[in-house]
């Protein structure tokens, strides 16, 4: 059984307790003064979720008044991760899941444009290297490349 | 009462100090005298007492002395500092522990603590009503009253009336004669006294202040049994034999109970004192280790009682006016006796007006427990007297009532002092002149 | 290509992961090690330099539950870790080779990396008798002795390591202590707990790693980051303790309403840990989540601080049985005083009537 | 041994049969010296009454001579109050309290025992000072009131640092719950030999005094 199923299979079991850390409104509200200061002066916040004490079932129940917005985007690097806006836009959900598809790391980011999302200047020259190469003819052997799934794997 | 009677009195009492013997005892000897009587007389009561205090400080509000004046010395706990040393140090369970925190008392701490317990201590009981944890203070004092007088350590005054009582077998100057001399004097006024009756009910006593101030006092309590036809003597001694100033009690207690016994009494009626009745009324019977046969009352309470069954009857004092009432202490709150002479009071048709503090919590007339003997207690007896008259000043009452010559004597002199006009009277004399046929 | 002279930045790379990759490698290791998101730049600066560490794992008088817990560790994956971030010379539960080739190998990387490499022991050491513990006929006093001289650091991996732990618990039969009690030259970082938290134990790498310098420790030698705050601190029930609501028997209405465990022995104010937050089983949950107190296991004498079901605020009292000797005992000297009193006072009243 | 193990263990063992042993001791003492008996006619009947209703006037507010005590009465009532219902109606001591009676009872929440133990605490340290400036109770304060009052205060201060994890100079949280656990032991060790016995001394000196009062026919 996977890590996740293990998860869903465990939250299945029903125990009719409703847990209150007290924390979520708090959250909301410091997201809500994040978003102030966004427009204010364009400064981003983040929050890593892990880092703050959460009653069980505190996280999704803050996640689901945080709501679904347009975008979601899905990278694909050492495990899939999840770049989701929010009903809120410039809220950010950003989950990362390891190979084995275990929650690894779950931020909420306040900004216009996640840092993940815009192209990175070092993947950007690698790209290029590429594309030059292909172009030029020189090797048909990265066929495919720009795609996330890395060629090839380290192991040795 | 003539202003000269009374003038004399004080000059005598101004001079009684010098009359006192020289004491010839070393410090090691009082130390050992005082430690025996505290030794003999803090019992498993004043144990607990001792045992709980808190050193809150309360007392203190209660007490007249540190009320009147301010000073914290007069803190009615600490004046038994001593007594509790000792009990700490050779009685208390924890003895051994205290003997190594603590050192012991000394001559001089004791004469130290003379001013405090004799001077600037009347007895009155206000602490023991005051203290939350219920200590009673008051008898302590008495205890250290008796541990000073056996060391020798009690005021001049105090030691000159224990030696005339002693070798002159006098109180203030009066003796088995003067009291006959009273007797036959009254009695040639037309009120028959009998003196030391072979058999009688009743037997009354005079103190020498009734003899030396107030005779008429003996008087009017005549004219009472008289008029209830009582079989009633007047003892030859004075009531003051029974101890001023903790001194010889022991003696004259067993001594006047004897006498009432030879005499077949029912009844021994105290007359207008203050000491005399708790000492009689709850104390003899201790002292002796046996119940007394016959009762005790204090002549304020026989009034109030033959007023109440209706023996006797008083005709009401015109216009109704209006007086208030001094419970003198050792009657009151050492004795219970509130309702008797309220009673008598109603019953003259006056108009009872009571001060703030009265009842159980009456403030001392400041010179009770023999205090007023002393001094240069002058200044102490004086502030307190100020509280009194100034409660008495809030009732509006143009005369203050009392049924203790002791108290009586004290708001006089005080009256003179600060030149009061309010009138003190005998609620003895107030009953005995208004007898109805 | 050298492995130990790989950046980890590099060894990503080597592996084809994408810039973004590796950002997302370096908040995961910043969520790890409970720093702000807001250093995320600084990690991955420091990625960028930094060189993997060798790290030797020396398993001593232990229950192999560290490296359980260690193998569960999916932040990052302990594949990642021994491939990308550290270089696991030596553990014998772990490494293929067996033997004599396994005890080359260690001698190999320590001599290679001899003043560099990251000593992780778990396990007491027995001072009882050599023989209670050894391998390859060395026994672990003198293997941790050697192996410590040449350490950069030595990391003490679970409460036995850290504390003596479990072997060390009275009576103590095989004279178990822990590494600080023998190496006194070299930093000790303790990571206690039986077992650790995966992520304490990776992190500690980790942090290692990235600054190139030990964790900020407690009195006892921990990484504040993981044991800075006890259990209770960051507990869900702490509301129900503060409000006055306890579990009073482990079924009660209170248990499963998820009431504070105080009462039924939890030891989570007195314990330093991360089991709060961090959880275990891939963040499933711990042990108050699933309704048992907590029993202090990153603590020292844990094993012996009393019952795991005694609140922690009962103490020892002997019983009435007790209590009434001491009032008998406290009667007969109150009746001794008294009655001595009462004889004084006795004579005292006879002398004086005599007299 | 760490402090708390220490402080949990043999130091409240220790503790708790010295304040056995002292307070019987005491009690004993005291309770078994000479008393005499009163021998003369009683005022009024119903002795035992009178002690009772003593026990009970002089713990009620309402007195003819209230007047200047005010505010000694208030404090006194108000810190004792707060001292006990803080201890006793804080959910984290109900294990201990169950370890004796073996039963325990509703507690308040933890914030409101916090209040409670600052009032108490505040009160304390006013009445300290009074003692320390006022005129007639430093005639009559001896070391024991110090001690006394400082042992009483001990674990209020420990109790509440403990409580709402102030780490006071550094000290950590199971570092002040043995010192909170080390001033208690502390309390009772001093309780024998000082003032504090006035828990168990003071019912018995009311009901003497209102017995004594009630026989002289006088109001306790």
């Amino acid at each position: 059984m996977s890590p996740e199923l293990e998860r869903r299979a465990l939250g299945a079991i029903s125990v009719a307790v409703e847990f209150e850390s007290g924390n979520v409104p708090l959250l909301l509200n410091e997201l809500c003064h994040a978003l102030e200061r966004l427009l204010a002066d364009g400064t981003s916040h983040a929050l890593d979720l892990r880092a703050i004490p959460l009653a069980p079932g505190e996280e999704d129940r803050l996640l689901l008044a945080l709501g679904q917005g347009e975008l979601v985007a899905q990278l694909e690097a050492d495990g899939l991760s999840e770049i989701r806006e929010c009903a809120y836009p410039g809220i950010w959900c950003i989950t990362h899941r390891n190979p084995a598809g275990s929650v690894v790391g779950r931020f909420i980011e306040v900004t216009f444009v996640p840092a993940l999302l815009a192209s990175q200047r070092a993947d950007v020259a690698l790209g290029l290297v590429r594309m030059t190469r292909t172009l030029r003819g020189e090797s048909r052997a990265q066929e495919g490349a720009g795609a996330a799934v890395p060629p090839e794997k380290a192991h040795h | 009462m003539n202003a000269t009677t009374f003038e004399t009195f004080r000059t005598e009492l101004a001079g009684l100090a010098g009359r006192a013997p020289r004491s010839t005892l070393t410090d090691a000897e009082r130390v050992a005298r005082a430690k025996a009587v505290i030794r003999r007389r803090v019992d498993g009561r004043n144990a607990a007492y001792l045992e709980t205090c808190l050193h809150c400080g309360m007392c203190a509000e209660a007490c007249h002395f540190y009320v009147g004046t301010g000073e914290a010395k007069y803190t009615p706990i600490y004046k038994v500092a001593p007594l509790r040393r000792v009990y700490r140090r050779e009685i208390g369970p924890m003895r051994w522990w205290y003997r190594l925190v603590t050192r012991d008392i000394s001559a001089a701490e004791l004469e130290a603590f003379q001013e405090l317990v004799f001077d600037s201590c009347t007895e009155c009981g206000r602490c023991d009503l005051m203290c939350p944890m219920g200590i009673q203070i008051s008898p302590m004092i008495g205890i250290m009253r008796q541990a000073l007088t056996a060391a020798e350590l009690a005021p001049a005054e105090y030691r000159a009336v224990k030696a005339e009582q002693t070798t002159a077998k006098k109180d203030l100057g009066i003796g088995p004669a003067e009291i006959a001399a009273l007797a036959a004097r009254l009695t040639a006024e037309g009120v028959k006294v009998p003196v030391d009756a072979a058999k009688a009910d009743i037997v009354y006593f005079a103190t020498s202040l009734d003899v030396r101030l107030f005779p008429e006092s003996v008087k009017d309590a005549a004219r009472i049994f008289n008029r209830l036809g009582a079989s009633w003597t007047l003892l030859g001694r004075s009531a003051e034999l029974l101890g001023t100033g903790e001194s010889n009690t022991e003696v004259n207690v067993t001594g006047i109970v004897a006498e009432a016994e030879q005499r077949g009494a029912k009844i021994l009626i105290l007359p207008q004192c203050g000491h005399a009745y708790p000492r009689m009324r709850f104390e003899a019977a201790n002292i002796l280790a046996r119940e007394l046969p016959f009762e005790v009352l204090t002549i304020a309470e026989y009034i109030g009682r033959q007023l109440k069954n209706g023996k006797l009857k008083l005709k009401p004092i015109a216009g109704r006016p209006k007086v208030t009432y001094h419970d003198p202490c050792k009657q009151g709150r050492h004795g219970g006796v509130f309702e008797e002479p309220r009673e008598a009071i109603k019953s003259l048709g006056l108009d009872l007006v009571e001060m703030e503090s009265h009842g159980r919590t009456c403030y001392c007339c400041g010179g009770g427990g023999g205090q007023f003997l002393i001094d240069r207690a002058q200044r102490l007896r004086q502030r307190t007297f100020e509280i009194k008259m100034h409660e008495a000043d809030a009732t509006g009452a143009k005369s203050l009532v009392t049924s203790c010559n002791s108290c009586r004597y004290n708001f006089l002199a005080g009256a003179a002092q600060a030149s009061w006009h309010t009138e003190v009277q005998s609620l003895v004399e107030l009953v005995g002149r208004q007898l109805a046929d | 290509m050298d492995r130990m002279n790989q950046s980890v930045a590099e060894a990503l790379a080597a592996r084809g992961v994408s810039r973004r990759g590796f950002m997302k490698f370096c908040a995961t290791t910043a969520s790890l090690m409970a720093l702000p998101p807001t250093l995320i730049p600084t990690i991955a600066a420091a990625l960028e330099k930094a060189k993997r560490p060798s790290v030797i794992w020396l398993p001593f008088q232990e229950c192999t539950g560290c490296t359980e817990s260690l193998t569960r560790s999916n932040a990052p994956s302990i594949e990642s870790l021994i491939f990308e971030s550290i270089s696991l010379d030596y553990q014998e539960t772990l490494q293929a080779a067996a033997g004599f080739a396994a005890e080359e190998a260690r001698n190999a990387a320590m001599e290679a990396n001899w003043g560099q490499y990251l000593l992780a022991i778990d396990g007491s050491i027995p001072l009882g008798n050599p023989g209670y513990s050894t391998i390859g006929g060395v026994s672990n006093l003198d293997m941790l002795k050697h192996a410590a001289e040449g350490a950069k650091a030595i990391v003490a991996i679970g409460t036995c390591a850290a504390f003596g732990g479990l072997p060390n618990a009275h009576p103590n039969p095989t004279g178990a202590v822990a590494v600080s009690d023998i190496v006194k030259n070299k930093p000790i970082i303790n990571i206690s707990g039986c077992p650790p938290l995966p992520v304490a134990i990776t992190g500690v790498l980790m942090q290692f790693l990235v600054f190139g310098q030990l964790p900020e420790l407690d009195a006892l030698g921990r990484p504040k980051v993981f044991f800075g705050q006890t259990i209770h601190d960051r507990c869900y029930r702490r509301p129900f303790y503060e409000r006055g609501q306890f579990a009073e028997s482990f079924d009660d209405e209170g248990a499963k309403h998820g009431w504070c465990l105080f009462k039924l022995g939890c030891k989570g104010p007195t314990t330093y840990n991360a089991c709060a937050t961090v959880k275990w089983n891939m963040a499933t949950s711990f042990p108050i989540e699933a309704g048992h107190g907590c029993i202090g296991c990153s603590q020292p004498h844990f094993w012996d601080a009393g019952g795991f079901y005694e609140p922690l605020s009962t103490t020892r009292w002997g019983g009435w049985k007790q209590l009434g000797i001491a009032a008998a005992a406290g009667a007969a000297v109150g009746a001794a005083a008294a009655l001595a009193t009462r004889a004084g006072t006795g004579a005292a009243k006879k002398e004086e009537k005599t007299s | 041994m760490s402090l708390l193990d220490f402080a949990r263990g043999p130091a409240f063992h220790v503790a708790i049969l010295i304040f056995v042993f002292g307070v019987v001791w005491r009690l004993v003492g005291v309770f078994l010296l000479r008393r005499n008996r009163d021998l003369s006619p009683a005022r009024a009947g119903h002795l035992l009454e009178g002690g009772m209703r003593a026990i009970l006037m002089r713990s009620l507010p309402p007195h003819e001579l209230e007047k200047h005590i005010v505010f000694q009465h208030a404090s006194g009532y108000g810190w004792h109050i707060a001292y006990f219902a803080a201890f006793l109606l804080f959910g984290p001591h109900m294990p201990f309290i169950r370890q004796f009676l073996g039963f325990t009872w509703p507690t308040l929440p933890n914030t409101w025992c916090l209040a409670l133990a600052a009032i108490a605490l505040a009160l304390l340290i006013v009445l300290l000072l009074r003692r320390i400036v006022n005129p007639v109770l430093k005639r009559i304060t001896s070391v024991d009131d110090y001690i006394s009052s400082v042992v009483t205060m001990l674990p209020l201060i420990t109790g509440i640092a403990a409580n709402a994890h102030v780490q006071l100079f550094g000290v950590r949280y199971e570092e002040l719950l043995a010192l909170h656990v080390l001033s208690v032991c502390a309390l009772l060790i001093w309780f024998p030999f000082g003032k504090l016995m006035h828990l168990f001394l003071a019912f018995p000196a009311r009901f003497q005094a209102g017995v004594l009062l009630q026989r002289k026919g006088v109001e306790a």
